[in-house]
């Protein structure tokens, strides 16, 4: 492992798949979720948010809601908010997250992604749903150093050994 | 070779499922057996300017309308095939 | 036609060879034949050469927009076989292996033809099973086949993976008469035999368009050199198919698609025969001059570009390395591609067209090399008879409006999925 | 020894050892194998394919078509490696190729006596007689005869990994032209990659005496490269070969990591994929041979090589050469032979005019070299205009017939090269998008024009990107003098001129592809096998067109090129495969109870990705059918359970959901009730059958989809299609939850009570929870849901968690007595109960044909309702689903059998369909299957035979009704 590199997991995520409904724009669907005022969903591949409620675009129209100290009713309470004005279903437990973080982080993530990853094509506030490995991954960057990758949880074993095996020949 | 996709940017192939000749529409329900025929079976399959379906699988999960040449594969656009709702940016 | 044997070859050799003709007559286009057929393959000279030699037509014009061989015909992967599933299409494939097994004496000039077995693998009991039904199907068509065991396959071929497979091997389906044919020397055999027999092989002649009478039959073509008539006009021109029926406003349930080969550093003897992965796509032989030659999917997308992307590349040889880790060591050489006519259930077209005068020949998908015989067989006979050969009426231009299907792998109308 | 006292960039502080052919010798750091074997006067290196004739080192570069070595020994043997391009290391192991008993003795060459029969496409034309015996005799000697190196047989034990970039340059080549450009582009302040091949980068400058700006040519590069490494906008990738270019602007390079051994689980090799806007051929030319009578002897060599060995290596390729040029470069060679202190007895240059090099005692014959004398060189016979033939004796004969530019690359995307009567070469015509060439590859060869020429060229392209840095100048160095004279082939040679050095071609194997018709470049390649070898025509193939040409009165412009194809320079395949091999082939995806099964002792089977417990043995069981029918018999006697995680599952949201699934499915899902499921069908557009499954309903908008574990991808892509591209109209939104919900299949007589124990909060009984009705529920506090639906046929439940939570599910089930079963049994149940599964829905079947008829809706439309009513898809003759036993019920019936009527000869023509599905029942206590049978569905009661010749005899068999076990279906409403 690169002196330069974490690999942790992210566990106990609340994540719900947001879709617009037809003729729906992103600015009701940030407010209606209560981000802060103003503040619009992402219509590009981009994240907005906190820990507390994080909107990630996956797609145009659609994007994954996510909280990281989730109630047991949290994802309802999402579903429910949304209606009339977007579909949503609860996928907390379809993915695995995992977080890699230090200097290496991004140079291990471009040896998997076939997208750039190096600024300013992709910064903090950055998302890309992509492939690694034939493992499909949402990339979603943080910080200068820190990026979540979420895989299907079926997937989750497989990645995690693509990801040691790239890290120990940084 | 790369596809623009108007959402995600440019994304290798690698990444998408074609489907092909993204002409053809499918007929009316009462259509005559004839019509129904033509849009499943019959391509013009043309050697230059074709404009394709893909579906962005490893992506976005949207249908894409591709303009490629099938002789020299350059691709000038892409398109979202869904008329977007009001309101998407993209 | 000086025969071909180690007594000409000696004889010749005295006077440092000076004394050999040319093998085909490189003939000009006369202004009319009873036959014309377009395209310069393995398929359109077979057809010349059949139509002389068992119907006696020989007032023929074979014309080619290039080089004869040019095409598919001189890129595939040379691969030999006859374990078909489907009553459509195993009697014309075993036809074609019954006309292979001649071919050196009947053309007198060496396509070394090799049976040295087809071996397709299983990875799962479904699969197993799968090939169990063609086996048995073939078996049903008088074509032997075997199904492997383990132990079996793993005599066959010692160096495959059987530790550390993600999907390891159960069985396989053995073709012991399949192989591999050297595919110029065919292009080239039928040539210098259809033009001993009075074909007028026209080459760097390109095709323009149709000659039709006042009732819109088909009377000749126009091409770069010229007009050129005749009573009958067939297409013969795989991945083009579509552009030259677009010649007479028809329409083709085709796609044209790209699928690339490659081949390897020439290396000594170490692979049996043809072996194809059962779970992934990739198949492979040895020529005899030793290179590895493998291949695997089509990419995907039409083309005409006659080239792939990565992608493809990379599938291919992970399938190579997931079934045969030695093939690591050895280097890729060269990769090209061929345009494949695919059609809509992966089956070949020996048809009359909708038009009268006009007689098509396509849709080979990636299996033309092997039906070469039989397709030059099939369509000298439909040409020279106006009715389909016995082994090929199933592949009638109407069986998709009809229904009558003939889908070996089941995907449906998804040129890029069979 | 041939190592010069002084000079060259090698180390001589480090010293190396290697072994060739098992003989112990010494190089340095700095030196390539071919050179160090030079430097130990090894001159004979290698056998030509076909002849077996002695070769020695033709080149300095990775074109070289003879020196062809495997490295290393085993599974780590690297068989036809150029010996030009590996970097001398310490405990190199090399050995010689294709030849018995050894390169000095080698039986083969025995060859060279049938030469006069073993001409191009000898083969064609003989071994057809008799017409078994090429298979038999002929073939197997040509086999064992080809080929050069070997294959271990064992898996390649190195591993590779790979690198994606993102540029707006790539600088292909780091010679003079590309560090010019890099430098340019670089300080412009460009994102810039350069790729070199070389032992480090500077090409041509490391064997060059020029100078620029004052300093050596290798100081310059060595100080360029320096000035890059410190640009953070630019990176050098060293031994990195650019061999393909590909549609998108994307370029792939493979690095070798680590010259030798590389340490354990460190890579052999890295797989590079470039994205570069824009990009700068500069790979330089290679030297062209001249055809001459024994152009192939070792000590035969091309100046520039001859050049590279004296000063980048300090080795004397040869005590007395002889230059023979029709080039300007030809003579600078001389001059740094001498400046070596190897004797040059002539410069023979056919041209006229004046002495390019001015050199005080060089002997110059305007001639030509006619004939070299010697196995290895030891003469040459120079033929003048005035036809007298001089012998000169000499060791060496350094060859320059001119330069062709290295193009291959630009011709990736199919565009063609187009011939330059200036350099007489090949140069790049239309160019792939954002490609240009610079320096040797543009036909700019002399030195000072290249730096300018690269410099301009980078600069330029800053500018239209819009790097706002400044360039800075182009260094400076004199012009040398490149001029060219065309001279491909000399007449009259008295013993085998070479146009192909490994593949044995010589100038009359072309006269005889042009006197038997095969004129065009490509008919003479493949007929002669000109161009077929390892360096794929990089040295003489020019040659022989231009041969081709004369003997067909055309110019070699008009002759035309063999299209360059990927890859540039031949690529081992594990480092195109990486990762991706043994267990990483494919991604495993595990259901959420793996762990779980695992502990218990589960074996696991493939579907598709995922892995699934297949059964779960136990200790005492003899076999695994002992243990399927525990499985099965103690689900149908009392409670079985089985994780179902790996099923498609959709979610179907929005106002026109319902809408959308009608016109998907063959039956009606809008009228479905809140809180209900419904088994469909879906069909193709063409009318076949894609998949089935169950759908339930949650609320007005809000539909839960399930799939078979197989086409759950394929069937969200056909959602998305048809709500985006056919009916975009519908506000209908859809999402995979496959992996949100762990799903255990809970079934059998006692599922109800062992249930009721466990989720005490709901009423399960049939009122409350009828057959095919669901609900959502809390299971210590996670939502959950609860379906009636049954595979097995028996009272069942299906019970979804969120799949953190499957395990917990799992361990609880087991607990309170269920028996955990695996899709064997799961399959067997569902045989007993006639479900068609994916051998039944092969693509191949109609609704019909699965006995699923009459649910396709009359009213509405829905995807492949036209295409299903063609004749062919109603004949009632299709096979059609039937049950089978057979008649002697202690005989076994096999999945992939066919099925023939009684008494028929065993042909095609009385084919009567196959066996899809068939297995053990412990339930009824004998072998049973599934199957499709021409008009099956009217044959119940009669026999047929099961016809399976590939694996054992025939068996009588029974047709009957598909549904084994409780036809009325009692136990799944109880």
């Amino acid at each position: 492992m690169g002196d330069g590199l974490e690999i942790s997991e992210v566990t106990g995520l609340g994540l719900v798949a947001v879709m617009a409904r037809k003729g729906v724009g992103a600015e009701a669907i940030g407010q209606r979720l209560g981000l802060a005022p103003g503040l619009a969903a992402p219509a590009t591949p981009h994240w907005v948010g906190d820990g507390a409620l994080a909107l990630i675009g996956t797609g145009p129209g659609s994007w994954l809601a996510r909280s990281e100290a989730p109630t047991a009713e949290w994802a309802e309470t999402v579903i429910e908010r949304l209606a009339g004005l977007a579909s949503a279903t609860d996928v907390s437990a379809s993915y695995r997250v995992f977080r890699l973080s230090g200097g290496d982080a991004a140079r291990l993530l471009q040896r998997g992604a076939f997208v750039d990853l190096a600024t300013p094509a992709f910064a903090p506030g950055s998302v890309a749903v992509t492939v690694i490995a034939h493992i499909g991954v949402i990339i979603r960057q943080i910080d200068e150093t820190s990026f979540d990758v979420s895989v299907f949880r079926s997937l989750g074993e497989s990645f995690h050994h693509w990801l040691t095996t790239a890290a120990a020949t940084l | 070779m790369r596809i623009p996709c108007p959402y995600c940017g440019s994304r290798d192939i690698g990444e998408f499922v074609y489907r092909g000749d993204a002409s053809p529409v499918r007929p009316a329900a009462d259509g005559a057996e004839a019509a129904m025929f033509a849009y499943v079976y019959l391509r013009d399959n043309p050697m230059g300017r074709h404009e394709e379906h893909w579906y962005h699988t490893q992506g976005c999960r949207n249908w894409l309308v591709v303009t490629r040449d099938t002789l020299t594969h350059e691709i000038p656009s892409a398109r979202l095939a869904a008329p977007l709702n009001a309101g998407d940016a993209v | 036609m000086t025969r071909y044997s180690l007594f000409s070859l000696a004889a010749k050799a005295v006077s440092g060879h000076r004394g050999w003709q040319r093998a085909w007559r490189d003939a000009a286009p006369k202004a009319a034949y009873d036959v014309i057929i377009i395209g310069g393959g393995g398929h359109g000279l077979a057809t010349a050469y059949y139509l002389a030699k068992v119907h006696g037509i020989t007032n023929v014009a074979l014309v080619e927009k290039g080089w004869i061989g040019g095409g598919n015909a001189g890129r595939n992967t040379t691969i030999i076989r006859s374990n078909y599933m489907l009553p459509g299409n195993e009697p014309f494939y075993e036809w074609s292996m019954k006309l292979w097994e001649g071919l050196e004496q009947e053309l007198n000039y060496n396509a070394m033809v090799s049976q040295r077995g087809v071996l397709n693998l299983a990875h799962t009991d479904a699969q197993r099973d799968g090939y169990a039904r063609r086996g048995n199907a073939m078996r049903l068509h008088g074509v032997e086949a075997e199904l492997l065991d383990l132990d079996a396959v793993r005599r066959h071929a010692p160096f495959l993976n059987f530790d550390n497979a993600r999907f390891p091997i159960k069985a396989g389906l053995l073709q012991g008469r399949g192989g591999t044919a050297r595919h110029d020397a065919v292009n080239w055999g039928y040539a210098r035999a259809a033009s001993a027999l009075g074909v007028d092989i026209i080459q760097n002649c390109a095709v323009t368009g149709f000659l039709t009478d006042a009732g819109g039959a088909i009377t000749g073509v126009e091409t770069s050199r010229g007009p050129i008539r005749a009573g009958k006009v067939g297409m013969s021109v795989a991945g083009h198919s579509s552009q030259v029926a677009a010649m007479a406003d028809l329409r083709l349930p085709i796609e044209s698609h790209a699928l690339q080969a490659f081949v390897s550093e020439a290396l000594k003897p170490i692979i049996p025969g043809v072996i194809t992965f059962g779970a992934g796509h990739f198949y492979i032989s040895q020529s005899d001059k030793g290179g590895l030659v493998f291949g695997g999917d089509i990419d995907g997308y039409n083309s005409y570009a006659q080239r792939g992307n990565m992608p493809t590349v990379e599938d291919v040889c992970e399938g190579g390395m997931a079934l045969m880790p030695m093939i690591g060591r050895a280097r890729l050489l060269r990769s090209w591609g061929g345009i494949m006519d695919m059609t809509m259930d992966g089956s070949p077209i020996i048809d009359h067209a909708p038009i009268p005068g006009l007689y098509l020949n396509a849709g080979w998908c990636y299996g033309g090399f092997k039906a070469t015989p039989a397709a030059g067989w099939c369509f000298a006979h439909l040409l020279a008879t106006d009715a389909p050969h016995e082994t090929a009426t199933a592949y009638r231009l109407d069986r998709f409006a009809t229904g009558h299907l003939i889908d070996e792998k089941g995907q449906g109308a998804q040129p890029n999925l069979h | 020894m041939s190592r010069l006292a002084s000079g060259g960039l090698i180390d001589r502080t480090r010293r190396l050892r290697f072994t060739w052919d098992g003989k112990a010798l010494e190089g340095y750091h700095g030196d390539t194998l071919a050179s160090a074997l030079l430097a130990n006067d090894v001159r004979l290196v290698a056998r030509s394919f076909k002849y077996h004739r002695p070769r020695g080192i033709l080149t300095a570069g990775a074109e070289e078509p003879n020196a062809l070595v495997t490295l290393g020994s085993g599974a780590h043997a690297d068989p036809n490696t150029p010996a030009t391009t590996v970097p001398l290391t310490d405990g190199l192991v090399a050995t010689s190729q294709n030849r018995w008993p050894s390169l000095r003795h080698d039986v083969m060459a025995v060859n060279q006596f049938a030469s006069p029969i073993f001409v191009a496409g000898f083969y064609y034309k003989t071994f057809m007689w008799p017409k078994k015996a090429w298979e038999k005799l002929y073939e197997p000697l040509i086999r064992r005869a080809a080929g050069l190196g070997a294959l271990s047989g064992l898996p390649d034990p190195d591993s590779y990994d790979r690198e994606h970039a993102f540029c707006d340059l790539l600088v292909i080549g780091g010679g003079p032209a590309g560090l010019s450009a890099a430098l340019a582009a670089g300080r412009a302040g460009l994102r810039v990659i350069l790729a070199d091949d070389g032992l480090e980068p500077g090409g041509w400058l490391l064997s060059c005496r020029d100078t620029i700006a004052g300093q050596t040519a290798s100081n310059w590069a060595r100080i360029a490269v320096a000035e890059l490494g410190i640009m953070a906008n630019v990176r050098v990738l060293p031994h990195t070969t650019i061999f393909g270019i590909y549609d998108g602007c994307e370029y792939a390079g493979v690095q070798h990591l680590g010259a030798g051994q590389p340490e354990p689980g460190q890579p052999r090799q890295r797989l590079w994929k470039i994205i570069a806007s824009r990009a700068l051929l500069a790979t330089g030319a290679m030297e062209r041979p001249i055809i001459f009578g024994g152009n192939d002897r070792p000590g035969v060599m091309m100046a520039s090589a001859a050049s590279s060995y004296v000063n980048h290596f300090a080795v004397a390729p040869g005590r007395r050469a002889v230059v023979f040029t029709a080039t300007d470069s030809g003579w600078q060679t001389a001059r740094d032979l001498i400046g070596a202190g190897v004797e040059v007895a002539a410069v023979v240059d056919p041209r006229g005019g004046g002495v390019p090099v001015d050199m005080a005692g060089i002997r110059r014959v305007r001639g030509l070299v006619r004939d070299v004398r010697g196995s290895a060189v030891r003469g040459a016979d120079i033929a003048t205009p005035d036809g007298k033939v001089e012998r000169i004796d000499c060791d060496l004969v350094a060859m320059s017939g001119g330069w062709n530019p290295a193009i291959g690359l630009a011709a990736h995307l199919g565009q063609k090269p187009v011939w330059s009567e200036a350099i007489q070469s090949f140069l790049p015509g239309a160019l792939p998008p954002g490609l240009a060439a610079i320096g040797a590859a543009s036909g700019q060869f002399a030195l000072g024009a290249i730096l300018a020429q690269a410099h301009g060229a980078a600069a330029a392209l800053a500018e239209t990107l819009g790097a706002g840095g400044h360039a800075g100048e182009p260094s400076v160095a004199e012009d040398e003098a490149c001029g060219v004279a065309p001279c491909w082939h000399v007449a009259g040679a008295r013993t085998k001129a070479f146009v192909d050095f490994q593949h044995d071609v010589t100038d009359a194997d072309v006269a005889l592809a042009a006197r038997e018709g095969y004129v065009s470049v490509e008919h003479m390649k493949r007929y002669t096998t000109l161009g077929m070898a390892t360096d794929q025509g990089r040295t003489g193939q020019l040659n022989g067109h231009a041969l081709l040409a004369a003997a067909t009165g055309k110019t070699v412009a008009e002759a035309g090129t063999i299209r360059a194809r990927p890859p540039a320079q031949p690529v081992a395949i594990g480092v195109l495969a990486g990762h991706h091999r043994d267990e990483a082939f494919r991604p495993a995806r595990l259901a959420p109870s793996h762990g779980w099964a695992t502990a218990l002792g589960a074996s696991f089977t493939d579907a598709g990705q995922w892995k699934r417990a297949q059964w779960y043995a136990q200790p005492h069981e003899s076999d695994w059918l002992e243990t399927v029918n525990r499985e099965v018999l103690a689900t149908r006697n009392a409670v079985g359970f089985c994780d179902v995680s790996t099923l498609g599952k959709i979610d179907v949201l929005g106002p026109d959901a319902g809408a959308l699934l009608d016109r998907l499915y063959i039956n009606t899902f809008s009228t479905l009730a809140v809180g209900k499921a419904r088994y469909g069908v879906m069909l193709r557009e063409d009318g076949m059958v894609m998949d089935d499954g169950t759908t339930t309903r949650f609320a007005e908008d809000n539909f839960f989809l399930t799939t078979t574990t197989a086409n759950a991808a394929r069937v969200l892509q056909h959602i998305d299609f048809a709500r985006s591209v056919l009916w975009p109209d519908l506000d209908v939104q859809a999402t995979s939850t496959t992996e949100h919900w762990a799903t255990f299949s809970v079934a059998g007589p006692q599922s109800r009570a062992l249930l009721a124990d466990l989720l005490p909060e709901i009423d399960l009984s049939n009122a409350a929870l009828p057959y095919m009705g669901a609900r959502r529920f809390r299971w210590n506090g996670i939502s959950a849901r609860i379906y009636r639906l049954s595979f097995s046929g028996e009272l069942a439940y299906e019970i979804s968690v969120p799949a953190d939570h499957g395990p917990a599910l799992a361990q609880a089930l087991h607990e309170a007595g269920a028996t955990p079963y695996g899709t064997e049994a799961l399959g067997v149940m569902r045989i007993e109960k006639g479900h068609p599964a994916g051998n039944e829905l092969n693509g191949q079947t109609t609704a019909a044909d699965l006995g699923f008829g009459r649910m396709m809706a009359k009213k509405k439309d829905f995807i492949g309702k036209v295409m299903a009513q063609r004749p062919g898809l109603t004949d009632p003759a299709r096979p059609a689903l039937v049950g089978l036993k057979p008649v002697d019920r202690a005989q076994r019936i096999r999945a992939g059998a066919h099925l023939l009527p009684v008494g028929a000869k065993p042909v095609a023509a009385n084919d009567q369909g196959h066996v899809t599905s068939a297995c053990f029942s412990p339930t009824l206590g004998h072998a049973i299957a599934l199957g499709l049978l021409a008009h099956g569905p009217s044959r119940h009661g009669e026999q047929v035979v099961v016809h399976d010749p590939v694996r054992g005899a025939d068996v009588l068999a029974e047709v009957c009704d598909p549904v084994f076990v409780d036809p009325e279906g009692v136990r799944l409403r109880g």
